[in-house]
C-alpha cells in the first residue's frame, strides 16, 4: 500500500505532474476576482471566503480525471484489478495520495491568497481549516466520478460536470464555516462538524463506488 | 570535473557549454565572496542607520523590498534577452539561461510581494491592495510559475525553448507597465525615487544602505544564475547521456 | 503591533526566501553531478571527452 | 496446480464471440491460442484472468495449497499490450513497485531486480528514465515484470509483438524455465513463440462448438 502511495506521489511531482498546475490555476482563478468585481476592498473581503472555496473546488477537480485513465492508458490498472487486494483499498490509497500531492498545496496556498481578498486573520485561518477538512472529500467524489469515466476517450470535462453538483454539499458547509467564524451570531462548530462528517463519509461512499465503476468498466 | 579547459577566445566561444562550465567553475567562488561581504555591509548597514521621521523603522524594509522588486524585473529582462537569443541566433546557452532564471525570478518576485505586504500593513492598514504597481507584480508573478510550469512540461529541451521564448517575449509587455503604473496611474504605491531624472529624491542616509543591498542582491542573483545555468547543463548532459545508454545496451545484447 | 515585529519578519522572510533559493540550486547541483557520477560508472562517456582521451594515449 | 476453464460463454455487445469453451491446464503444460483478429483470443485471456466476467461459464484454480473459490487471476501475471510501466519513473522504481505491490504467490520467489534484468539481458540500464527506452526494451522491461514476483500462471497476450529475433529467443527460454519449473502459460500469439511442446487452441470466432478437452 504505501509502495503505491509513494509511487504516485513521485509521478506527481515528476516532470508533467499536476501538483504546480493546480496552485497555479487556484491562485489565477482568485485573483482574476476582483479584476471583476473591483478592487472595493470591503466588498473582496466578504466575498472571499466563498471565492477562495470556489477557487479551491475547481482546482481540485483539474488532475481528477487522470486518476484512474492514466493508469488505464498503460495497462496498470488491469494488474491493480487482478490483485486479491481489495479493490476499495486500492482506490482508496489513490485518492490519499492524489489529494497529498494536489489538495494539500491548495490548503497551504490559501492563506496567501485570502490576504488578496483582503481577509481578517480569523476567516484566514478558518478559510484554510475548512478547506483541510473539506478537500479530500472533493478527491473521493471526484474518484468515484474519475471511475465511471475511466473509458471514455474525452472522459476529463465530463468528470467535472458529473463531480460538480455533487460537491455542493462541501462547498455550502465549508464556506458557511468560515463565515461562521468570522460573524459572531453564528456558531463555527456545527457546519463544521458537518463537513468533517460529509468528508468521512465520502471517503467510504466515493472508494466503493469507484471500485464497483472499475470492475464495471473493465473490458 | 579535470577536463582542460579551452581557452575563451570570442564571445561566440561561451556557447560551448564546457567552455561556459569551466568559466563557472572560476567566477562562481568570486561571486559568492563578494555577495557575502556585499551583505554583511549592507545588513550592518540597513540595521544602523536612522529611520524616517514618517515612516519610523519600516524604511527598513525597503532595504530588502526594492532590491527584490528591482531583481524580479531584472531576471525577467534577462530572460527576454535570452529568449531573443533563442529565437533570433539560435544562441545554444540562450534557452538554458532562461530555464534557469525563472524559478530565481519567482523567488525574488515572491519576497518582493511579500515584503511589500509587510510593509503596507503598518503604513496602509491593509496587506494588500489591487492598485496598478501590486498587481502588475503579481501578475509578473504567475507569469512566472507558468513559465516554470510550462518548461517542465515538455520533453524536447528545444521545441520547449522556442514556445516560452515566445511566450515571454509577448509577456515582456508586463515589464514596463509596472515600471511606469506608478506614474500612469494615481495609486497607493509611492512612485519612484532612487533612479529618475534629476537626480535621486532620497536621503543619503537611506539611500546607502540600499544601493549596497541592492548590489548585494544583484550579485547574488548572478552567483545563482551562473549556477543554475551549470545544473541545467549537467541536466541535458545527464539525460543525453541515458539516451546513449539505452542505446548502447541494445547493441550489446 | 510594533513596527519592529514587521521589519523583523520582513528580514526573515528575505532569509528564508535566500536559502531556499540558495539551497535548491546546491541541492540540484548535487543530484546532476551525482547522475553524471552514476553514468560515468556505468562506462557510458561524453563522446568528446573519450575523443580526448583517445588523443592522449597514442 | 490445474487451471480449468469451464464453459466459457462472453458476450460483447450484442455479438457472441465464443461459447461453451473449456479446457484444462496443468502443471508444466503451455496452450497456444490462435485465431483470426477478432476471434476473442484477448478476450478469452481477459476472462480467465478476471478482467471479463464470462456470460456462462467459470474459471477455477485447483491443487493442493489452494483454498477453493480462490481467483484464478490472483495467481496470474497477465502481459498485456500495455506494458503498465511508467515513463516518468526509472526501470528500477516500475520493477520495485510492482514486485512489493504484487508480491509472491505462495509456492515460490521472485528474482532480485537486477537478477530480472540480467535474464531479459538489459543489466546495467535500469536507473533509466522507463521512457528513454526504445519500444523493444520496454517489452522486455515488462517481461521481466514476469519474473520479479512469483506467480505460477502466466497469462501472455501477444507477448513478442515489439521484439526482434535475438529477443524472441530470449524471451521463448524464460517461458520454457517457467513451464519446467512447474509454471503454466497461457499465451495468444499470431506468431509461433519457439516453445518445444505446447498445445493449440484455434479460436473460429462464435461458430465455435465443441469441448477442446474432451
Amino acid at each position: 500500500m504505501m509502495s503505491l502511495f509513494l509511487r504516485d506521489m513521485k509521478l506527481s511531482v515528476r516532470a508533467g505532474g499536476g501538483a504546480l498546475i493546480g496552485v497555479l490555476f487556484f491562485t489565477t482563478v482568485v485573483a482574476v476576482v476582483p479584476f471583476g468585481v473591483g478592487p472595493d476592498l470591503n466588498l473582496l473581503s466578504r466575498i472571499g471566503p466563498a471565492i477562495v472555496w470556489i477557487g479551491a473546488l475547481l482546482a481540485s477537480l483539474l488532475g481528477l480525471d487522470r486518476l484512474f485513465q492514466a493508469e488505464r492508458d498503460d495497462g496498470s490498472l488491469d494488474l491493480m484489478l487482478m490483485q486479491e487486494t481489495p479493490l476499495v483499498l486500492t482506490v482508496l490509497v489513490k485518492c490519499l495520495a492524489h489529494w497529498t500531492a494536489t489538495g494539500l498545496p491548495l490548503v497551504l496556498a490559501s492563506p496567501l491568497l485570502g490576504l488578496f481578498m483582503n481577509m481578517n486573520e480569523v476567516a484566514i485561518g478558518a478559510v484554510m481549516l475548512t478547506l483541510l477538512v473539506g478537500s479530500p472529500a472533493i478527491t473521493f467524489i471526484g474518484a468515484a466520478g474519475a471511475a465511471v469515466a475511466v473509458t471514455l476517450p474525452r472522459g476529463g470535462l465530463l468528470v467535472s460536470i458529473l463531480i460538480l453538483p455533487l460537491t455542493v454539499p462541501v462547498l455550502i458547509f465549508g464556506v458557511s464555516a468560515s463565515y461562521a467564524a468570522v460573524e459572531d451570531p453564528a456558531p463555527f462548530l456545527p457546519p463544521f462538524a458537518f463537513l468533517a462528517a460529509i468528508t468521512l463519509f465520502f471517503a467510504v461512499i466515493g472508494p466503493l463506488g469507484a471500485a464497483f465503476a472499475l470492475r464495471g468498466n473493465s473490458d | 570535473m579535470s577536463e582542460p579547459i579551452p581557452a575563451i577566445k570570442k564571445f561566440s566561444d561561451l556557447a560551448n557549454p564546457t567552455v561556459f562550465l569551466g568559466l563557472t567553475a572560476r567566477i562562481v567562488p568570486f561571486l559568492a565572496v563578494a555577495t557575502a561581504l556585499l551583505f554583511a555591509v549592507g545588513l550592518y548597514l540597513s540595521f544602523t542607520t536612522e529611520g524616517d521621521y514618517q515612516q519610523g523603522e519600516t524604511v527598513r524594509i525597503m532595504y530588502v523590498h526594492v532590491p527584490a522588486a528591482w531583481l524580479s524585473m531584472m531576471c525577467y529582462s534577462i530572460m527576454a534577452a535570452s529568449a531573443l537569443g533563442t529565437l533570433v541566433w539560435r544562441h545554444p546557452l540562450a534557452d538554458v539561461s532562461a530555464k534557469a532564471a525563472a524559478p530565481l525570478g519567482a523567488g525574488f518576485t515572491f519576497l518582493a510581494l511579500i515584503t511589500g505586504s509587510l510593509w503596507g500593513k503598518p503604513m496602509w492598514g491593509t496587506w494588500w491592495e489591487w492598485d496598478a504597481r501590486l498587481t502588475s507584480v503579481f501578475v509578473l508573478f504567475l507569469m512566472y510559475l507558468g513559465l516554470i510550469a510550462l518548461m517542465r512540461a515538455f520533453d524536447d529541451p528545444a521545441r520547449a525553448a522556442r514556445v516560452s521564448a515566445v511566450l515571454i517575449l509577448i509577456g515582456f509587455v508586463n515589464i514596463p507597465i509596472i515600471k511606469f503604473s506608478v506614474e500612469w496611474w494615481n495609486t497607493l504605491h509611492q512612485p519612484a525615487s532612487v533612479m529618475r531624472m534629476g537626480g535621486s529624491a532620497i536621503d543619503p542616509e537611506f539611500l546607502r544602505p540600499l544601493l549596497v543591498m541592492a548590489a548585494a542582491f544583484t550579485l547574488l542573483f548572478f552567483t545563482l544564475h551562473f549556477l543554475a545555468i551549470r545544473n541545467e547543463i549537467w541536466r541535458r548532459r545527464v539525460s543525453a547521456q541515458r539516451r546513449l545508454a539505452a542505446r548502447m545496451a541494445n547493441r550489446e545484447a | 503591533m510594533s513596527h519592529a515585529f514587521y521589519v523583523n519578519l520582513s528580514y526573515a522572510a528575505a532569509v528564508l526566501v535566500v536559502l531556499a533559493l540558495t539551497l535548491w540550486t546546491y541541492l540540484d547541483g548535487k543530484a546532476q553531478q551525482r547522475a553524471l557520477k552514476e553514468l560515468e560508472a556505468a562506462g557510458i562517456r561524453r563522446r568528446s571527452a573519450a575523443h580526448q582521451e583517445e588523443k592522449g594515449q597514442p | 496446480m490445474r487451471l480449468l476453464a469451464e464453459n466459457l460463454s462472453v458476450r460483447r455487445g450484442d455479438d457472441l464471440l465464443f461459447s461453451n469453451l473449456s479446457f484444462e491446464l496443468a502443471a508444466g503444460e503451455a496452450l497456444v491460442v490462435t485465431g483470426r483478429n477478432g476471434s476473442g483470443k484477448s478476450t478469452l485471456l481477459r476472462t480467465v484472468a478476471g478482467l471479463i466476467s464470462p456470460e456462462t461459464g467459470r474459471v477455477r484454480l485447483t491443487g493442493a495449497g489452494i483454498e477453493s473459490g480462490r481467483r484464478a487471476g490472483e495467481a496470474s501475471h497477465y502481459l498485456g499490450h500495455r506494458n503498465a510501466m511508467k515513463q516518468e519513473l526509472t526501470v528500477r522504481e516500475n520493477l520495485a513497485f510492482w514486485q512489493t505491490w504484487l508480491g509472491d504467490f505462495p509456492g515460490g520467489r521472485g528474482l532480485d531486480i537486477e537478477e530480472a534484468a540480467e535474464a531479459i539481458g538489459l543489466s546495467g540500464i535500469t536507473h533509466l528514465p522507463f521512457g528513454y527506452l526504445s519500444a523493444g526494451q520496454q517489452r522486455r522491461f515488462a517481461m521481466a515484470k514476469l519474473l520479479v514476483a512469483h506467480r505460477p500462471i502466466w497469462i501472455l497476450d501477444e507477448p513478442t509483438a515489439a521484439l526482434d529475433f535475438a529477443a524472441d529467443r530470449l524471451f521463448a527460454g524464460l517461458v520454457t524455465r517457467h513451464l519446467e519449473a512447474g509454471g503454466l502459460v497461457l499465451a495468444a500469439t499470431h506468431q509461433p513463440l519457439g516453445l518445444a511442446e505446447t498445445r493449440q487452441l484455434e479460436m473460429k470466432g462464435f461458430r465455435y462448438e465443441g469441448d477442446y478437452a474432451a
